[in-house]
């Protein structure tokens, strides 16, 4: 059976020899004695093992079961975006100094993955216009908790708001994050139009709160507006923070122009692949002055004993190795190579492609949404604010039994929303259309809901 | 030799990849201009073949398990079988939609049902959730669960953690974003947790004990049997930190040492390499007891079909989605291939190549312990304090040897520690070698201390101003502004 | 559209103003005048180009037409065999230092490259039971051709003889190959045995003959038997040449043992994708006094100017950029990557696993011969000849129509040979099974031809 | 910093990956035993890990374009983008027997031809085989056609093959290897052919002219057309050795210039890496007239099926199998991708790098040649004689001021040439800086040449003793006995 042991029998031998052992079954007198669990699982279930052959195949045989993007044209996104990835990051990312490398205590031995870690904190810190950013979260969501916590230490207060624009998951995990310190969570709903409005907020400002939290976009896809949102809550001392999707930053209003001190996001909208989920990248940015709050590892540039340019990790006081219970976070592990991914990503593209790339979603998505709106019966939730590339599709049928109805015909179509949001949701559904997306995908797509609606 | 970034290679107006997509300008105009960014962001403009040679010179500017030994304690830097990179390259894994509707996705669905139950077999413990995104995650999940569990219960005097001075920094930290205090348990002269010092923490407001098996000094506790029975006792629960997890796997079960929650790191014990800094997963087995407060959503299976489902206890969710389904499908790719027997056989050579390496390192460095360690060992560099040295010296002389260094200055209950993990994957040969640098840089650092202290001479920097970049950071490329 | 050209406009411009030029297209002015061809395909057949993921969905399409080894389970040999890949291979062959150097003329500037390639002609030396082995040509038999054209200079005579035994498409490269020189070829033929005869051997050897060439095994999968072949020829100064399938020779005796001067073989079988026929692996090994005949790159071991080993292209005055039209060959470009990636292999699988899957081989193509010849009204051709992994079957129906029934079931089925030898061959198959098939998939095979033979 | 070979490694009884079979013990009683060798081949025997690590160092210890400026003359070594690195992983060609009933392979079949109406039109001629499995290889296809040629025509007079003295070697040692033999045509004072050599060299001999389009100096001759007028008249046919067709595919047609028979060599102008030496593919592009010669098998369509037959004329099978499709389906990538003008635009700066550079190193050292190179050029380093420097002194301080070294000693009508070419992916920066560092080199040279001789120092061994390695050849590993 395969376990990568190295190890000849006579080395074996040799070795116990020297430890003054007879048997490798010795090494485990130093355990404890055990009572077996009565009802858990046997040991029996892990198999006898197999080759790397029959492994792939089996998992060939169980990916076979999923409808993949390439055989379901993805119309969906609600945090999980199907964007063009460059041939060239695979081939650079997975290399193995990056892949096998750990969190680079050793700078001397590790200045590659240091200057890519610190090119990733200067790549997303330009392209949220933010000061700063760390080495990357676990995913967006957990990305955001973080940033509440850090409002929640700096001001010392124990409310705060979030924006009903925020995918419903996010805020979920956000209450999940919060469950042990007696934190109370508002809610601003977004008005009709499916932005949120200035009186809404400033009833909900006062300097009991912590922070606010928006999100561009929304969940629903629209695009707020944060003129004057800064200023409010800085008046009352709370802090401004914007949940934003990397992607629409390439053309929409930076988090650093509304104003925001910290702001997250959701990396894999960078070039990811959807990955069933995860593993995903959380971005976090912010202004200068909360640099010894933020959670996280931090690459900085300093020079070396000959004077040399070179890179590090600094400000480890602020991290649980050093601090413990005192510490911004207990993040350790994060997500270094998908950053660097992204990196990659970035640095293929340029400005220019990432900008091509969300002026193609956003056209498809309005070329989608043009296309659908005009079917008969069906009308767009949000039909006055702008949007960037999702949109609420609203009809008679149920959103559901429409997705099935299309994934049985290769296109997994716009989320049905009454499962997240309730019953008063149930002809309503989440669209998506990425600057993947073909004129002929679009044209499918719009044909089947078309007969759909004549069958339904 | 060190390379430019790529803010200093970038030229304006340089074409890269081309991206489909569509020219901004005839977009842009259609949404209000306050909405729109004032200028493009500042990233860097390269070909692909700059972008191609950065990235790889960038390689050879780092060390991995790929190029050297990389004996850093507690982060268990094994081989990963090559295998495993290619499952997550799989189209039907890779390219699946999270928010796929559950008749799509019902092969992932079946593999995290399997993945499940492989760890709840391998932990003994009676369920998993595979939410968890690291180690760290998987703390507070756990410390969550905890919660939920004596709120369950109506006991609301449970507000202390116990937690040994010896554990990881993690632990606390955890335990203080779950809303816990935390109370230090001390260690023993032996570097065990003190029976006693855990005797007196021990009260009604002890909600749970944390232990890291075998401990960071890579012991497994003398009185181990005594201390449960006394957290039992005194009606705590009872946590498992399995970061040290690929010393016993499928040997020895923590379900079967009475543990109520445990999390291992499958990054450092089930075929993840680190990748620098993550990803990696972290999930959690708990007991029948606590298993409906595990994090949603949950996989369910129902007459043959599976799905997702939300359980009215559930701590909610912990992250985005199910978990890190890419990472998670690797160790379950480990599991599948090594088998019952291939990792029971991982942990015995871990141990054995730590004992070996510990015996050819015997009066080299005074080791904390005694007798046989786990598959770790820490070593204490205290004696060239008088020659002004550290640990850390003698870390950039090992990195001049050609390895990477063992982990320094933890645990912090050891002074001037060095942590030495080999794994189960280095040769006999490689641990000879290095027990013979090692011995001879020791000889160095007694004989002459000042050159320990221009270390490391053969990377491609020396040592960084550590403290003049935590004074004034410089985070972002200057050049990028 | 894509191009991969970095230069900006400006930096155009002022290369441009360097060279004293005006516009890009004052460069063609040095370009000879033409008269278009009429007739020839017009150059907008090439269009106006695709971004990545068009191209790679493009590609998919036609993919899709074909029926890859994870939709036709292969029990196909006849030269290209489906055998285990580890997967570290296309990891480290990947590498962009391999994949993106030139052949090593600059020694110091490609050890690792070099010490790969003295590593590779190591490995297929000691494989072959040969003193040496050069670092590789297109493919088994062009590398077979060269060999005969070394044994034709080496001799001086101008008839050879091949053995029946090879693959009749070998042969015919064999015959392309020396089109141009006037040398007779003459063959060798298989007994019905299945084997060939020393008598029939004896009869056609004598001192007009430059080598005679046998194949281990046989193209019909039979061992051949050289027992006093090499005294024979080399009693008339003629050379002895083998073709061995490098799989084979983890368990079968070696060219070397069998005295062969020469022998070449195709390294595809060393766990090279089946890769629709190409690129391949050229092998050749010879004995040390043939060195300076043989054709294409041989690294050699030597020191650099500190004494130090080192590694450097070797007896380059045999190659053709030296000897031009009196070289030993033409070859310059090889297939090295593609010996890097039989160098892994090896490495990985170790002599062990190499007769591990050569034993499996051998084991899978005997059940299959068993279970299939089982079946009434199926034979064995050559039922009293051992075989390695490969066997003709013989029955009454058309061997095409069987493939084709197999094929629209999931098999690739057994090899027609009437299209290649005759009509009389009409009810026969050349059938294979490698290590990789399962019990499964041999049961699978033989109940559908079990169907095929009720059905027709 | 050298590795170690895999034998000196090797450790007899180490496990490396657990291949699919069975224990040949069982197995091999079965075979008489003097079918079977004596004893297992002598391979090396590693762990996954040490074969990692081992193969990871020595490309550590390799330059490619991946890493440096590669100005390696007459080889174009280009940025080949990383997307055509993709199509041959896609199992639906990777995994495909070549043998295959043509119903299971009608997508390779219609991608082939595809490709070869593609390069047909690219080369404007009326008929591409993609057999050849390198450039060299299809020199000999063509030769072998031209044979053919004259056969049907029954015209046994013509047994010799003219070729330029400033030809690649491949061309007269293909001439060879299709049993003509060779005239060498001297080339005038500029480099390029003597008209008045070509013409006594023409007779009724003459079965083929073989010319390089642009010649080995990376010039256009300038009496081509009468060239080819006099080929014409006296009944020969005309061959392009495409090698130098990165200089301009899309711009001007082989076909249109009147030559009968054109290679090009796919790795170096259509996105094939050279992979230290291979592979690459040489499909060759011919008039009607000798279409029905080509190699077999071909590709053939009816009724919109395609199926491989072998026509009569055919010259035969050049090599197993229908061509190196997995090479030739990157070069259709490349086609496909950049489109025509694509094509005419890495042309059009292939030219303008090669100029640019030409300028920037006016009056380091004098060029062979005048006016407007095409894609490189050829400088020659004669003068450091005096010195006692070769060209190939020169290219090794080269090595060590980060970049690969020029083509040195060719072509041989130049004396210490150094053939320079800079493809049209490597930037202007790039260029300013080689120029400046080759001025510095050539100003050394002159000043102290003795530094010259000593270099390289920065690599990873100094000069090889090349004469020793050729005395008394090593080309095995001795501890592999």
């Amino acid at each position: 059976m395969a376990s990568f042991i190295p190890h000849t029998p006579e080395e074996t031998g040799e070795m116990l020899t020297r430890i003054g052992l007879k048997s490798i079954e010795d090494l485990l007198l130093q355990f404890p004695a055990t009572n077996p669990r009565p009802g858990a699982p046997d040991l029996s279930l892990l198999g006898e093992g197999m080759d790397e052959r029959a492994l792939l195949r089996w998992f060939a045989g169980l990916a076979e079961k999923n409808k993949d993007a390439s055989r379901a044209v993805v119309f969906r996104g609600a945090g999980s975006y199907d964007h063009f990835i460059p041939s060239a990051t695979g081939a650079l990312v997975s290399r193995g100094e990056f892949l096998t490398s750990y969190t680079p205590y050793q700078p001397e031995a590790s200045q590659g993955l240091l200057q890519a870690i610190f090119e990733f904190q200067t790549a997303i810190s330009r392209l949220y216009g933010m000061d700063l950013s760390n080495a990357s979260l676990y995913d967006g969501a957990t990305a955001l908790a973080e940033a509440v916590l850090v409002a929640i230490r700096e001001t010392g207060r124990s409310r705060i708001l979030l924006s009903e624009g925020l995918d419903p998951m996010i805020r979920e995990v956000v209450h999940t994050y919060l469950e042990g310190l007696s934190i109370k969570i508002d809610l601003l709903p977004l008005g009709q139009g499916g932005q949120s409005t200035p009186e809404s907020l400033k009833e909900r400002v006062d300097e009991s709160l912590a922070c606010f939290v928006g999100a561009i976009p929304t969940f629903f896809g629209t695009i707020d507006d944060f003129n004057g949102v800064a200023d409010l809550l800085h008046g009352v001392g709370a802090l401004f923070l914007l949940h934003a999707n990397p992607h629409a930053l390439a053309l929409l209003r930076t988090p650093g122009e509304w104003g925001a001190d910290i702001a997250t996001g959701e990396g894999q909208s960078l070039g990811l692949p959807l990955s069933s989920g995860g593993p995903y990248l959380g971005l976090m940015t912010a202004r200068k002055k909360y640099v010894r709050r933020i959670p996280g590892r931090l690459a900085g540039l300093t020079k070396d004993s000959e004077g040399r340019p070179c890179f590090v990790l600094t400000l480890q006081a602020r991290e649980q190795h050093i601090r413990r219970e005192k510490a911004n976070s207990n993040i350790c592990s994060n997500e270094t190579l998908l950053g660097i991914a992204a990196l990659v990503n970035m640095a293929l593209l340029g400005p220019g492609g990432l900008a091509r790339a969300a002026a193609g979603s956003w056209k498809n998505a309005h070329e989608l949404e043009k296309r659908l709106t005009a079917l008969p019966g069906v009308r767009n939730l949000f039909p006055d604010a702008p949007f960037f590339h999702e949109f609420v599709l609203e009809m008679t049928p149920s959103a559901k039994r429409m997705s099935q109805f299309l994934l049985e015909r290769g296109i997994l179509g716009g989320l049905p929303l009454e499962p997240i949001l309730g019953s008063s949701w149930s002809g309503r559904s989440l669209w998506c259309a990425t600057e993947v997306r073909t004129e002929e995908e679009i044209s499918q797509a719009v044909d089947l809901v078309r007969e759909f609606l004549r069958q339904h | 030799p060190m390379e430019p970034t790529l803010w200093e290679k970038s030229r304006r107006g340089t074409k890269g990849v081309c991206s489909p997509g569509t020219d901004p300008q005839a977009v842009a105009i259609k949404i209000p201009a306050q909405l729109l960014r004032s200028e493009p962001p500042s990233l860097p403009e390269l070909s692909e073949l700059e972008v191609v040679r950065h990235f790889t010179r960038l390689s050879h500017l780092s060390r991995g398990v790929d190029t050297h030994f990389y004996p850093l304690g507690s982060c268990t830097m094994k081989y990963n079988p090559k295998v495993m990179d290619r499952i997550p390259e799989i189209p039907g894994f890779r390219d699946l939609h999270p928010r796929m509707d559950s008749e799509g996705m019902q092969g992932l669905l079946e593999a995290l049902s399997i993945c499940e139950e492989s760890l709840a077999s391998l932990m003994g413990m009676d369920a998993v959730t595979l939410a968890p995104a690291a180690g760290a995650h998987g703390e507070l999940a756990g410390i969550l669960i905890a919660r939920r569990y004596f709120e369950s219960k109506k006991d609301r005097t449970r507000t202390e953690i116990l937690i040994p001075d010896s554990a990881h920094g993690t632990n606390p930290a955890s335990a203080a974003m779950g809303g816990f205090s935390v109370r230090v348990v001390a260690s023993g002269p032996d570097g065990g947790v003190d029976l006693d010092s855990l005797r007196d923490a021990l009260s009604e407001r002890t909600a749970m004990v944390m232990m890291t098996v075998p401990n960071t000094l890579g012991l497994f506790e003398k009185n181990l049997k005594e201390m449960i029975a006394l957290v039992r006792s005194a009606g705590a629960l009872l946590y498992m930190d399995g970061a040290n997890f690929n010393a016993f796997m499928g040997v020895l079960r923590p379900g079967d040492l009475g543990f109520d929650i445990v999390h291992i790191n499958t990054h450092k014990t089930l075929a993840t390499p680190h990748g620098g800094g993550g990803p990696g997963s972290g999930p959690v087995g708990v007991t029948r007891e606590l298993a409906p407060f595990l994090p949603s959503p949950r996989v369910i299976k129902e007459e043959g079909r599976y799905r997702l489902a939300n359980p009215e206890g559930s701590i909610g969710p912990l992250r985005s989605f199910i978990g890190s389904t890419l990472v998670l499908l690797r160790a379950l790719g480990y599991m599948k291939m090594l088998g019952k027997s291939g990792l029971r056989d991982v942990s015995l050579y871990a141990l054995l190549n730590a004992n070996y390496l510990r015996v050819l390192l015997d009066g080299v460095l005074p080791r904390k312990g005694e007798g046989l360690c786990a598959h770790e060992f820490v070593l204490s560099a205290k004696e060239f304090s008088n020659h002004g040295l550290h640990a850390s010296d003698v870390a950039k002389e090992i990195l001049d040897a050609g390895y990477y260094a063992p982990t320094v200055s933890f645990p912090l209950i050891v002074p001037e520690a060095l942590m030495v993990e080999p794994t189960e994957t280095e040769s006999k040969e490689t641990l000879d070698r290095f027990a013979r640098d090692f011995r001879t840089i020791c000889e160095k650092a007694r004989r002459s201390p000042e050159a320990l202290k221009g270390a490391p001479r053969r990377t491609p920097v020396s040592r960084p101003d550590e403290v003049g970049a935590a004074r004034d950071p410089i985070l972002t490329d200057p050049r990028s502004l």
